[in-house]
């Protein structure tokens, strides 16, 4: 682990399960992941659809309980404080959702929802608690006028501005960020994008920055972990990942990437991933993603490879990590 | 299929306590009620004592959840005990009385469904028509019609001033069929002004929006007429409305029966239970509870069976 | 508001009628007293079952009392035991649909099975049953009848809180730390209310039927007080006699019920984001 | 306009007391005079034939069929068809007659002797005989399951003396005993069939009436079919009589009008226009001891004042009531016993005219200046809310608010007797074959229908005493006629008329006639066409 200082965030063997439906059966989104967030970095997390990344998103902010390990915030668990502490301490780790509009209840004005984190915290007079909110519209770029508005009244664009101005009146530590851009339009992503980047240099912001868009990650992180059923498959610094990949499954998203990247970051040829990602209910014996590897072998299905730190700050999880990319580079 | 076991098995599985909750809440307000059967029993001889005495006699002196835990022991043994007030076995009663409330619950909802549903349809194809807004009026008359004062228009029109039906009573099905349908044709009809309303009602909001979906617009734009359209899409889409609409009439058609014989001096179940209520005639009130219960539960078990058929996305969730 | 109101009721003439309607309901029933031409309770023995005349614009009843003064004094009596009905249901249904849909859990579990045991027998049994229980009167048939309505509310609130706890301002809101109370007052009560407040509309117009229903069966208004049910019940005594007693309560009762209907159907499209959009 | 009501009132009184009873039997019912006698029904129209089936609306279910164990007074025609009773009575004014015992005596004050007709076999063919009666006599008086035990009070021993002769021991003088006899404690029942089927004698019964049970499909419908081997000759007419059980009489008569029954009872008066208005129905009439009356708390505020009591008795316009109520068709009260009983007396009948100034004046000297409230006990039903609704407003006139409390027979029964709940009770005294019964269970210490439990004034208990130890009927009639005077001297209740039986059937009824207990049965009819 590179940095110094204590992680904002810290998760151990976290994993979350769900019970289905079907007597006993569980799904497993997050299946084991350990990781800690520095002060001030971005950690992106990247995935396809189904991979548990929005489950592990939640899990950071306490909206889903651990089934197992722990999530710690600052050094302290949240789930051993009381009630009321933790609704103290929360409020210090926000996230944002991939839906600017259902994140905003459709019966408050933008200026009730802004001025909410203040209300529910009531350690301001009404007056100061306006001011601080109106100050934050202004922030984020929306004029004042917007804030006795309704939210189906505003653009998507609009609305996600809205909710990073609010999450910002607590001043938190940490931001999740779960693919905040995905719902808006092509045109206004890098708008959005450049915000966070601007923000976060203006208050010394903290992000976990999760989505399936190795684009978006690669242009705002400064480390990345790739995650696959619920597990971690490869995790570094984001040139390393993106310019040396270690594990197939990060060099078949990276050469499925159909925005431009920079010719250093395309792999040689293209690899496409087969089939469905497999149910999380009943993850593959061994290796998890050795059902849709282009280069299994025999070892992957019995045995689970190992969680290696091959180069400083770099870890994967592949038997034949180094060998097989390189190999193919 | 196997999804539709294990439905029915957690269905099952929820009957019990549905039925003790039912059964015991009956049993609780029953209690709540002032006076007791007692004095009804003693009658014109009426004496403190006489009163006393066939209190104890009937066990009604025993703490409340005795005499519910041993109404409870003998209905697990099949036994619905005797009517306080006529001695006669409850079970008897409910076998004698419910296929006459039966009957008329049944021909209401058949004639809900076979007037409601062409109405529905020739509605929710045509929206907005001056047919539509007419079929709509009738409806909404329809749910706001009390179906007792229809009842009792009925019987003024039809039984008294024409003499074409029987002003009251009825007639078991297996003894005379005509002149049992004949009993049951106005009561019936007072019912089903309700059930034809409710039908067409739902139906009609059912189909404008299948109708009006992308799917089927697509669909029209390949040039399928709207007849086909409804046939092969609409109306097997529609099934799943038309299902739940006939469990919920069902319900209240049961419901509304009560008020209904009344008005015909109908010996069906809801004067049975009405009576029994008011008399504190704990036997009956019960028994007649535990079948309407057991009748509501299996039709909404049938019903959830069919959706399972009809759309198995249903029976995985 | 009122404005936009108007507007609407403008654009609807069916649900504005019915507005119109009861609205004048309304009024007419705080001024029965002075807007009717007889006492209620007025008794001629000699002009009993009277055709509509001059004197009594649609008769007289049984005990010769003016029917159309009883009309309008019943009103009050209608209006009341519809809105009790519902203001009972209300205040037990939306609480307990909220506390089982939000906790979830085995209080969902025993609050949904009991709904559900309450549900599976006709409502005018379980109304005449807890009747008994309370004594007979319009005031108890009604908290009868609100008692009984409030499983269906409590079932449509808890399917709604289901539905709202799950949107993403609820998390958020989460996040920031808001107590439960808040999350069930800001947040999930606005959001699921929507339709309750359909339902409520529709809920008077049954209301409205059922405590006609309670007073023909001699468990609702008591004497000497008027009330369309009563009425009716009345009415039915004279069938051969005079079917024409029948008809202006039972009018009345089907006028009041389908302007409640009107309003409520009204109701749920103009609140229904999904029907403007249309 | 009071003064005018006034005479109405007497005028019709007047009308009351100037026909006999015969004579006023035969105006109402449309029949010629009666003789009164088994014989009877010698009518104008056409003989008397066998062969039929009446189908009869009834009002109520019957509690049972075995007249032991049942209670309510709406039984009576159900069980008068299957059970013939010891001693029988003259319709007209109810004097007894000889029943299943041909004769019977007092030997002494203490000793009743009855003589039972021989050879009358029960429809099971068991013979009705001594033993029978005195197997009877003791389930009635001591059985577990007897609801009739307090008719019986005064039989201490009964012996079999004779093949056909049963002798009562009683505790003490007890004139009442014959027509008590013609009630459910002189109704017989085969012994056998009550051993043998023990509770379900209830509902499967064998007496020695005219008709046999066949079938009782409950609160729907009861069947009986002719007995073969009934002892009198010649009868019954009817092959059987079925009895549908349609418990509100608007539909009840409908089912008349629409044709689907021929005959019914227990109607109220009101109905009359529509029985005229209908086509080929016949209205039959005829007073009843059935008393709509206001049952009054004597043991405690405001009614254990005599003069608050008076004033409900002055307060309330029975002529108007009747009016109103009943169409003028019944006949207004003032005594417990109508005109046309035996024992009534004539000299109070103008003992409370409606006077509403008078009522307040007694109001003010009890206290009341501004009047007063009172709490009532009332039914549900649409008769009885009609009722409370013309009683409200006469008593208003008179500074006298009823407030009422209303609730099912059962419930509102235990309320007021029971519980002593409420000032005062609107309901009915439906009347018991000797009028000694109704003034003991009435007014008598103890009583269950006197809520107070105690006697209003001391010289009530002689004076019931002496109703009972009088032998012949003009003495009896003294003795009665002192009772009366004190419960209205006293105004132990408010009496407000005595209901008139109203029946109606089609034209193919005929030789029906009515009884002044109000309880209809069918022997002398017979179906033409």
């Amino acid at each position: 682990m590179s940095g110094a200082g204590s992680p904002v965030v810290r998760a151990e063997n976290l994993r979350i399960g769900f019970p289905t439906q079907n007597r006993g059966e569980t799904v497993r989104a997050v299946d084991g992941v350990d990781f800690a967030i520095e002060p001030g970095e971005t950690f992106g997390v990247i995935g396809e659809s189904g991979s548990g990344k929005t489950t592990l998103g939640r899990a950071v902010v306490c909206l889903l309980k651990p089934s197992e390990g722990r999530i710690l915030h600052g050094g302290t668990d949240p789930y051993t404080l009381s009630a009321s502490e933790l609704r103290h301490r929360r409020r210090a780790f926000q996230i944002i959702f991939q839906d600017p509009n259902a994140a905003l209840n459709p019966r408050m004005t933008i200026l009730d929802s802004i001025r909410e984190p203040l209300d529910i915290a009531a350690e301001m007079p009404r007056a100061e608690r306006d001011r601080r909110a109106l100050e934050m519209l202004d922030r984020v770029g929306l004029r004042s006028d917007f804030a006795q508005r309704y939210p189906h009244e505003l653009s998507g664009g609009q609305k996600q501005r809205i909710n990073i101005a609010r999450v910002l009146t607590v001043r938190p530590q940490l931001i999740v960020c779960d693919e905040v851009v995905a719902a808006l339009d092509v045109s206004i992503r890098a708008d959005i994008l450049n915000l966070f980047a601007d923000l976060q240099r203006e208050f010394g912001l903290t992000y976990l920055f999760i989505t399936h868009d190795l684009g978006v990650v690669a242009h705002v992180s400064s480390r990345i972990a790739v995650m696959y059923l619920g597990r971690f498959m490869e995790m570094g610094p984001a040139e390393a990942l993106t310019r040396q990949p270690l594990h197939p499954y990060t060099e078949a998203l990276l050469s499925a990437e159909p925005i431009p990247l920079p010719s250093t970051m395309r792999g040689a040829r293209r690899i496409i991933l087969q089939g469905e990602i497999p149910s999380p209910t009943d993850p593959p014996s061994g290796c998890r993603f050795r059902t849709r590897c282009p280069a299994m072998q025999g070892i992957c299905a019995t045995d689970e490879p190992e969680w290696r730190e091959l180069t400083p700050g770099h870890f994967v999880a592949c038997h034949f990590a180094g060998s097989v990319t390189g190999n193919s580079r | 299929m196997h999804g539709t076991l294990r439905m029915i098995g957690r269905r099952l599985s929820q009957i019990i306590p549905v039925i003790l909750l039912a059964t015991f809440v009956v049993f609780g307000l029953l209690q709540l009620v002032p006076g007791d059967i007692a004095v009804t029993l003693a009658g014109d001889n009426a004496t403190d004592v006489r009163i006393a005495q066939i209190r104890q006699s009937y066990g009604l002196d025993r703490p409340f959840l005795v005499q519910y835990a041993s109404w409870l022991w003998n209905a697990m043994h099949l036994d619905l005990s005797r009517s306080y007030l006529s001695n006669e076995p409850v079970l008897d009663q409910i076998l004698h009385r419910f296929p006459t409330s039966l009957l008329i619950v049944g021909l209401a909802l058949v004639v809900s469904l076979v007037v409601g549903i062409p109405l529905g349809i020739l509605a929710a194809t045509r929206p907005g028509s001056r047919l539509d807004t007419a079929v709509t009026s009738f409806a909404s008359l329809g749910v706001a019609l009390p179906n007792f004062w229809l009842a009792m228009i009925l019987v003024a029109t039809f039984a008294l001033s024409y003499n074409w039906f029987p002003a009251t009573g009825s007639v078991a099905l297996g003894k005379d069929p005509s002149k049992a349908l004949l009993h049951a044709a106005l009561p019936a009809l007072a019912l089903a002004a309700g059930g034809v309303a409710e039908v067409v009602r739902q139906l009609r909001s059912a189909l404008i929006e299948i109708l009006s979906s992308q799917y089927v617009r697509t669909l029209r734009a390949k040039g399928l007429s709207s007849a086909s359209i409804l046939w092969k899409h609409g109306l097997k889409n529609v099934s799943v409305t038309l299902l739940t609409v006939i469990g919920l009439l069902v319900n209240r058609l049961l419901g509304a029966t009560v008020v209904v014989e009344a008005v015909f001096a109908i010996p069906g179940m809801g004067s049975l239970i009405v009576n029994a209520a008011i008399h504190k005639d704990f036997p009956v009130v019960q028994g007649v509870v535990l079948a309407m219960v057991v009748i509501v539960i299996c039709l909404n078990l049938l019903i959830d069976v069919l959706y399972t058929i009809l759309d198995p996305r249903v029976g995985l969730k | 508001m009122i404005r936009s109101v108007l507007r609407w009721a403008w654009r609807n003439p069916a649900a504005g009628g019915s507005l119109v309607f009861l609205v004048g309901l309304f009024i007419l029933a705080v001024l029965a007293p002075v807007v009717a031409p007889y006492s209620p309770t007025a008794q001629n023995a000699n002009d009993t079952l009277a055709e509509p005349s001059l004197q009594h614009w649609i008769g007289t009843d049984d005990l010769g009392r003016d029917i159309l003064s009883r009309l309008i004094h019943g009103a009050p009596a209608t209006l009341y035991a519809s809105f009790l009905a519902v203001t009972v249901a209300c205040v037990i249904g939306i609480p307990i649909g909220l506390l089982a849909g939000f906790l979830g859990g085995w209080v969902d579990d025993v609050i949904s099975r009991v709904i559900d045991a309450l549900l599976s027998f006709p409502a005018i049994v379980l109304a005449i049953g807890v009747t008994g229980a309370l004594g007979i009167g319009l005031t108890n048939g009604m908290l009868a009848v609100g008692i009984v309505f409030s499983p269906q509310l409590a079932r449509l609130v808890r399917a709604q809180t289901l539905v709202v706890k799950q949107e993403l301002y609820v998390d958020a809101a989460r996040c920031f730390g808001a107590s439960l109370g808040r999350i069930i007052l800001r947040h999930i009560m606005p959001n699921a209310i929507q339709p309750v407040i359909v339902q409520v509309t529709l809920l008077l117009a049954v209301a409205l039927l059922a405590e006609a229903s309670l007073s023909f069966l001699g468990l609702g208004v008591q004497p000497p007080q008027p009330s369309w049910g009563a009425m009716l019940a009345r009415a039915y005594t004279y069938m051969e006699i005079a079917p024409e007693q029948m008809y202006a309560p039972g009018i009345a009762i089907l006028l009041t019920a389908l302007a409640f209907n009107t309003l409520g159907e009204a109701l749920r499209v103009a609140l229904d984001p999904t029907m403007k959009r249309r | 306009m009071k003064s005018n009501d006034q005479k109405k009132v007497a005028a019709s009184m007047g009308n009351w007391i100037g026909l006999d009873r015969r004579g006023f039997l035969a105006l109402l019912g449309g029949l010629p005079a009666l003789s009164g006698t088994l014989s009877g029904s010698a009518l104008a129209q056409g003989t008397p034939h066998k062969g039929g089936i009446l189908r009869v609306s009834a009002p109520a279910n019957p509690s049972s069929l075995d007249p032991a164990t049942g209670g309510a007074g709406s039984d009576h025609v159900f069980l008068y068809t299957m059970f013939d009773t010891l001693v029988a009575y003259d319709y007209a004014s109810l004097q007894p007659i000889p029943g299943l015992a041909e004769s019977w005596s007092f030997p002494d004050p203490t000793t009743f002797v009855l003589n039972i007709r021989p050879g009358v076999l029960f429809h099971d063919g068991t013979q009705c005989d001594a033993a029978a009666v005195k197997f009877n006599l003791d389930r009635n008086r001591s059985g577990e399951r007897s609801n009739i035990r307090p008719d019986l009070e005064t039989v201490t021993d009964v012996t079999v003396s004779g093949p056909n002769q049963v002798t009562l021991k009683l505790s003490q003088p007890d004139t009442a005993l014959p027509l008590i006899l013609s009630d459910r404690a002189g109704m017989m029942c085969s012994p056998m069939a009550v051993q043998e089927r023990g509770k379900d004698h209830d509902r499967n019964p064998v007496g020695a009436g005219p008709w046999k049970f066949v079938s009782w499909a409950n609160a729907e419908k009861i069947v009986v079919t002719r007995n073969e081997q009934y002892w009198r000759p010649g009868r019954p007419y009817l092959d059987g009589v079925e009895l549908s059980i349609i418990t509100e009489i608007n539909t009840g008569l409908r089912s008349v009008i629409a044709g689907q029954n021929d005959f019914i009872y227990f109607l109220s008066p009101q109905q009359k226009q529509v029985i005229d208005r209908a086509k080929g129905l016949t209205a039959v009439s005829g007073p009843t001891l059935y008393c709509v009356q206001l049952y009054l708390n004597w043991g405690r505020p405001p009614f254990n004042d005599v003069r608050v009591r008076q004033a409900m008795n002055y307060a309330v316009d029975r002529e108007e009531f009747n009016k109103a109520t009943m169409n003028g068709l019944s006949e207004p009260a003032v005594l417990t016993l109508p005109a046309a009983h035996w024992a009534h007396d004539k000299a109070l009948d103008n003992a409370y005219p409606y006077d509403p100034d008078k009522a307040r004046r007694l109001l003010a000297e009890a206290g009341y200046k501004d009047g007063i409230d009172i709490n009532m006990i009332g039914y549900t039903d649409q008769r009885s809310q009609q009722r409370q609704e013309v009683l409200i407003e006469q008593y208003k006139k008179a500074g006298i608010r009823l407030h009422f409390t209303n609730g099912s027979l059962a419930e509102m029964s235990a309320a007021f007797l029971s519980e002593r709940k409420g000032d005062g009770f609107l309901s009915a005294w439906t009347g018991r074959p000797d009028p000694s019964l109704t003034y003991q269970l009435l007014f008598g210490a103890g009583a269950y229908y006197n809520p107070s439990r105690v006697e209003a004034v001391p010289e009530i208990g002689p004076a019931l005493r002496a109703t009972r130890a009088a032998e012949d009927i003009e003495s009896r009639k003294k003795a009665f006629a002192v009772l009366q005077r004190l419960v209205t001297d006293n105004a132990l209740v408010v009496p407000l008329l005595f209901q008139f039986e109203m029946d109606a059937h089609n034209a193919k009824v005929k030789g029906y006639r009515p009884n002044l207990l109000g309880k209809p049965k069918f022997e002398d009819v017979y179906l033409e066409g």
